[in-house]
């Protein structure tokens, strides 16, 4: 085959798989928006789930996933916004700085049923939480944390050190430079990487299923009292989230209409994630805006 | 004028600010330490408990076929082959990394060489959007689509590991592409620019250039892909039948560390011998994703080696 | 004296941008034509028009005809890879490929389907002496090409290059990233070589066009200002912006 | 002594007033050594220019002076200021850094409003009122000649500002900090000429009140504007004294090319 030949194979072959990938894209959303979306009604996302019979809706998974998304986020951002700053600002250059980083990087792959069964070790086990939304959230910190703590050093590491100059040299401290100076114009980038943790955790469940358990008792919706057992706010109350019900739905298949209930709650999960996915990108551009008035570059 | 030089001798408010923002920063990222030692530790002492406490040995672990360990065979001894689990991650991995690299190439090569500005772009989308794509939809999908159409095909129950294979290869495919993205786009432009001067074409710049330059990086993006197959746990569990047994051929019913795992931990009490076997299944994950890990080390100092040469002159 | 190429009424556009104005321009075989002028007149963008370079670029567009041995380079039937191994260029910058110096020279003949190590040892050894280089490297050809000097690496370049038996050679500024020393082992290269090879070199520096080119274009706000025979054009220019050039007055 | 020889002890010292001074100092990029034994003595309310070719070291030395070498390189040696060596770990590097401000050769203002650029300094240095604040925004502004250009929008983004303007911007911030001294670097070698032209005015101005040291490697600007200047010759102080001296009758042969565009 001459050189021309094998180009034109080549080329053919790249665009065909390329079309192969994205029709594969199409095919994975279609077929979890068209089989789902049917389901979706008022009645299901409103009513609690039923073990045995049909019909049965998933208010509460929903709300747990949510309940579960936002303590992760309230433990796991500050952790790695101040680990993100570590490792931009303060990091010296030498091997404990090195072996921190491999730390986050072997966090980063570990697999997540390995994080979740450690979550299970130690605090449903050994501390005694149980089965509770406090150690999902937990566990999904674990879980979130390397990729969001490298997510804001590289947020960090892009504002020019023309703006860590100019607040040094007005006497101002690193400290207050980072937070005040740094931070705001790291902003949109952190915040696309917040949101884009939140879509991965929200639909994570390997981790959860030995940490905030697979079950989701009945809770009160109107009892704020967070220390209250029938509360919904309480956080050591096991809580089944949604990616965890669709994965029980079909591996214990006691739910005469589990194939419906699956097929509602994956579309569901995908609605929320492509909103995650389009906030993101939204909201990481409007602040950029705010924040240069408006002048991109 | 003594003033200011008074000012100069002591410590101020910055100075404080700046001792509480870095015990702050320092605190946190102690966390992600003391973290990452405990998961090794707590992994580690309770993957080691069989052999030590219960006394199996590792040969046996690792090398018998059977596994049943919650009853003796017929010395007395308890079951705990973990070959099968074994032999089919390793085989969903592989064959699902086998799988990949061509189309994530193919994607990578049409976003870096091929496609304008807006497709690439387009495609980076697409992309994304794969990763986003919870693990457990992968599951479903592939519980209701890709089983039922082995079972068609093939007959049989349709689980197992072409399932697994087929289903990891849809997941790790964004993973490896988007790494090989990043690779390629570190192959500086103007050798594109000397190859084509010299006659070459497209394909020929690509083949005999571009992809030989970027091949650490490539690597680095497949053993990536394989480390995030390797320890998938629910999308293989629901399409991989969960039998842990020696899977006779693609489509007989298998398991795997990481779904043996995740069905066994629920239905047995802790500190008991088969809880015991499970932990020393969660140990084989946590020191092949720590292998992986290294061998990414690897591979990326190679290119690093060659990267320095480059900034040299 | 034959002309190898001829190029009429060449103008290229970056979007709506003209960069250069309608340029008639030929090149006489084995000979060696600068193309000065200030920076932005427009002489690497014609240059990249001889190997057509510029169909690497987005939003550029070339018109006019530019001939190769009397065949029209835009033509649909000029095949562009045959055109640019008949047409080799040499860069700004000296960019070898992280490859041994051997690998390097023999790029280009493994594009060609040339694999039998006899022949390709033959070809390297003449273009790496060729581009007087040999002698330094003969016992190193193993060596990453980056473990060069960068006057080496540009001349490894250069072999590059002449490995595959061009016509033409275009260099852009080949030596202004270069050391005195190295400009100067680059230009008595080039002179030897005259006899087998066109070139056609794109330069700042007007000494360096003066000492080693049979001919000078001026070129300047994207026009050719003035073309005649190198002598000619730096004693006794025929406009006045030329001569203002060449001493220094702008650019 | 042949004019190739000038050693420290040849460099004079402005019998003025001294604003600050350093006392053989020595810097180091690891152990690559970028400036050595360098003794100079800054007359205050006079401008001085550091001169040199690129990587001469004169930049270098100067973000000495406030400590933004700190992290960045080690500097060895005394900088004495108000009698005390401001170069101890000992003396709080944020004061000395409100005493000694500092321009950029690029222009960095914060990705905040006029306004805010200004007064978010003063804020973290504990002054809070309204009118106090107003006051300092007008007068660093006038003095940076930039008021009246951007009195009416104050409150839009600095970085609507053009490079001229943001760079007196800059200067307006480190000086409403009240500081001492103004060291400055290369601050107009990224503008136009008009900018330029402003910001050597808006100089000349600010010395009556404040020491000023200026980076350059445009020696036209150094000569136009500065009382005293240095050359810097691969880290080592060539020579220092009155500008005119330098420029007119420089000691060291090494100047003189220099001077005469010779090198550099």
């Amino acid at each position: 085959m001459n050189a021309k030949t094998s180009n034109k194979v080549a080329t053919a072959v790249i665009y065909s798989f390329v079309g192969i990938v994205v029709l594969l894209l199409f095919f994975l959303i279609g077929y979890i928006l068209v089989n789902g979306i049917p389901y979706i009604s008022w009645h299901f996302l409103t009513s609690p789930s039923q073990s045995f019979l049909a019909g049965g809706g998933i208010r509460d998974q929903l709300f747990n996933s949510i309940y579960l998304l936002i303590l992760t986020l309230i433990i796991s951002v500050p952790i790695a916004l101040g680990s993100g700053i570590y490792l931009a600002e303060y990091a010296p250059d030498n091997v404990i700085t090195k072996l921190i980083k491999t730390a986050i990087e072997v966090l980063s792959s570990l697999p997540s049923v390995v994080v979740g069964l450690f979550g299970y070790l130690l605090f449903v086990i050994k501390f005694g939480f149980g089965f509770s939304i406090l150690t999902g959230a937990i566990a999904l910190t674990f879980f979130n944390l390397p990729l969001l703590t490298r997510n804001i050093e590289e947020s960090i590491n892009d504002v020019p050190d023309l703006q860590r100059e100019a607040g040094l040299s007005l006497g101002i401290s690193r400290w207050r430079t980072m937070v005040k100076i740094v931070l705001p114009s790291a902003l949109p980038g952190i915040l696309t990487g917040i949101i884009l943790s939140a879509g991965r955790a929200f639909g994570e469940a390997a981790a959860l299923i030995y940490t905030s358990g697979q079950s989701a008792p009945i809770v009160n919706y109107s009892n704020f009292n967070i220390f209250s057992q029938s509360s919904f706010l309480n956080p050591m109350r096991p809580a089944e989230t949604l990616a965890v019900h669709i994965w029980k739905l079909n591996t214990e298949g006691v739910t005469p209409d589990a194939h419906s209930i699956s097929n509602g709650s994956s579309a569901v999960l995908i609605i929320v994630i492509l909103l995650f996915n389009l906030g993101a990108r939204v909201i990481g551009n409007a602040i950029y805006r705010k924040i240069t008035s408006g002048r991109r570059g | 004028m003594n003033n200011i030089k008074k000012e100069l001798n002591m410590a101020s408010k910055e100075t404080r600010q700046d001792s509480i923002g870095r015990f702050i920063s320092y605190f946190c990222i102690t966390i992600i330490g003391v973290l990452v030692i405990s998961i090794i530790y707590f992994i580690t002492s309770r993957g080691l408990t069989m052999f030590f406490a219960n006394h199996v040995k590792l040969s046996d672990f690792l090398l018998k076929t059977t596994w049943n360990p919650g009853t003796l065979d017929s010395h007395g001894k308890p079951e705990v082959g973990a070959l099968p689990m074994i032999v089919t991650s390793f085989s969903v991995t592989i064959l699902s990394a086998i799988l990949a690299t061509p189309f994530a190439i193919a994607v990578a090569l049409f976003m870096t060489e091929y496609a304008d500005k807006r497709g690439a772009k387009l495609l980076q989308s697409v992309i994304e959007l794969l990763v986003g794509i919870p693990s457990v939809i992968y599951g479903y999908i592939g519980l209701s689509v890709v089983v039922p159409m082995i079972r068609h095909i093939y007959g049989g129950t349709g689980f197992g590991i072409l399932a697994g294979t087929i289903v990891l290869f849809v997941m790790i495919l964004p993973t490896i592409t988007s790494l090989t993205v990043d690779s390629l786009r570190a192959v500086p432009q103007h050798y594109r620019q000397v190859s084509l001067s010299l006659g070459a074409t497209k394909w020929q710049t690509i083949y005999k250039l571009i992809l030989r330059v970027g091949t650490p990086g490539i690597l680095t993006a497949i053993i990536f892909g394989m480390a995030r197959a390797f320890g998938e746990a629910l999308a293989v569990q629901m399409v991989i039948g969960n039998a842990a047994i020696m899977p006779k051929n693609l489509v007989s019913v298998a398991s795997t560390l990481t779904s043996q795992l995740t069905t066994g931990i629920g239905n047995t009490v802790l500190g008991t011998f088969a809880n015991n076997a499970l932990w020393s299944l969660a140990l084989v994950l946590l020191i092949m994703s720590l292998l992986f890990n290294t061998l990414v080390r690897i591979v990326g100092n190679k290119g690093a080696v060659k990267n320095e040469r480059k900034n040299k002159q | 004296m034959s002309k190898i190429i001829t190029s009429e009424n060449v103008s290229v556009y970056y979007g709506k941008q003209r960069a250069i104005n309608n340029i008639n321009l030929d090149f006489n075989v084995h000979n060696i034509t600068a193309l000065i002028g200030p920076s932005g007149s427009g002489k690497s963008t014609y240059l990249r028009c001889l190997n057509r370079m510029n169909d690497l670029i987005n939003n550029v567009t070339v018109s006019g005809s530019i001939k190769l041995n009397g065949k029209d380079i835009f033509s649909p039937q000029m095949d562009i890879v045959n055109l640019r191994k008949t047409v080799g260029m040499v860069f700004q910058q000296p960019i070898p490929f992280p490859f041994s110096i051997y690998e390097n020279v023999a790029y280009g003949l493994r594009l060609n389907g040339i694999k039998e190590k006899k022949i390709l040892d033959v070809r390297i050894e003449k273009a790496l002496r060729q581009s007087a280089l040999w002698e330094e490297v003969k016992d190193s050809l193993h060596d990453n090409g980056f473990s060069l000097s960068g006057g080496q690496q540009q001349r490894l370049c250069i072999a590059r290059v002449l490995a595959v038996e061009p016509e033409v050679v275009l260099l852009d500024e080949p030596t202004s990233a270069l050391d005195p020393i190295s400009s100067a082992q680059i230009e008595d290269t080039l002179v030897s070589l005259k006899n087998e090879f066109t070139f056609i070199i794109v330069t700042h520096n007007m000494q360096q066009a003066s000492r080693i080119s049979d001919w000078t274009a001026f070129f300047l706000d994207g026009k050719l200002e003035e073309y005649s025979a190198t002598k000619k054009l730096f004693l006794n220019p025929d406009k006045e912006k030329t001569s203002d050039y060449l001493n220094g007055k702008f650019g | 002594m042949g004019k190739n020889n000038l050693g420290a002890e040849t460099i004079m010292i402005p019998r003025e007033e001294i604003a600050i001074e350093t006392k053989k100092i020595d810097v180091y990029y690891g152990s690559n050594k970028a400036i050595s034994n360098a003794s100079l003595a800054f007359p205050r309310f006079k401008i001085s220019a550091l001169i040199g070719a690129s990587g001469s070291g004169k930049s270098t030395f100067l973000r000495s002076l406030n400590r933004m070498n700190d992290g960045i390189a080690t500097v060895k040696g005394e900088i004495m200021y108000r009698s005390t060596n401001i170069n101890s770990v000992k003396v709080n590097v944020y004061q000395v850094r409100k005493h000694i401000g500092m321009v950029f050769q690029r222009p960095n203002p914060f990705a905040r409003s006029i306004r805010n650029n200004i007064t978010f300094a003063l804020k973290e240095h504990g002054i809070h009122g309204e009118d106090e604040l107003n006051k300092r925004v007008e007068e660093s502004l006038r003095a940076a000649a930039l008021w009246d250009e951007v009195k009416d929008s104050l409150d839009k983004s600095a970085l609507s500002l053009s490079g001229g303007q943001a760079q007196r911007l800059c200067i307006a911030r480190s000086i409403a900090l009240k500081p001492d001294i103004l060291l400055l670097d290369e601050p107009a070698s990224a503008l136009d000429p008009v900018s330029t032209s402003k910001i050597e005015t808006t100089l000349r101005e600010l010395k009556k009140k404040y020491t000023i040291i200026i980076v350059t490697h445009n020696m036209q600007q150094a000569s136009r504007l500065s009382d005293y200047t240095a050359f810097f010759h691969m880290g080592k102080v060539v020579e220092y004294g009155q500008t005119n001296n330098i420029f007119t009758s420089p000691r060291a042969n090494i100047t003189e090319k220099y001077i005469s565009g010779n090198f550099g």
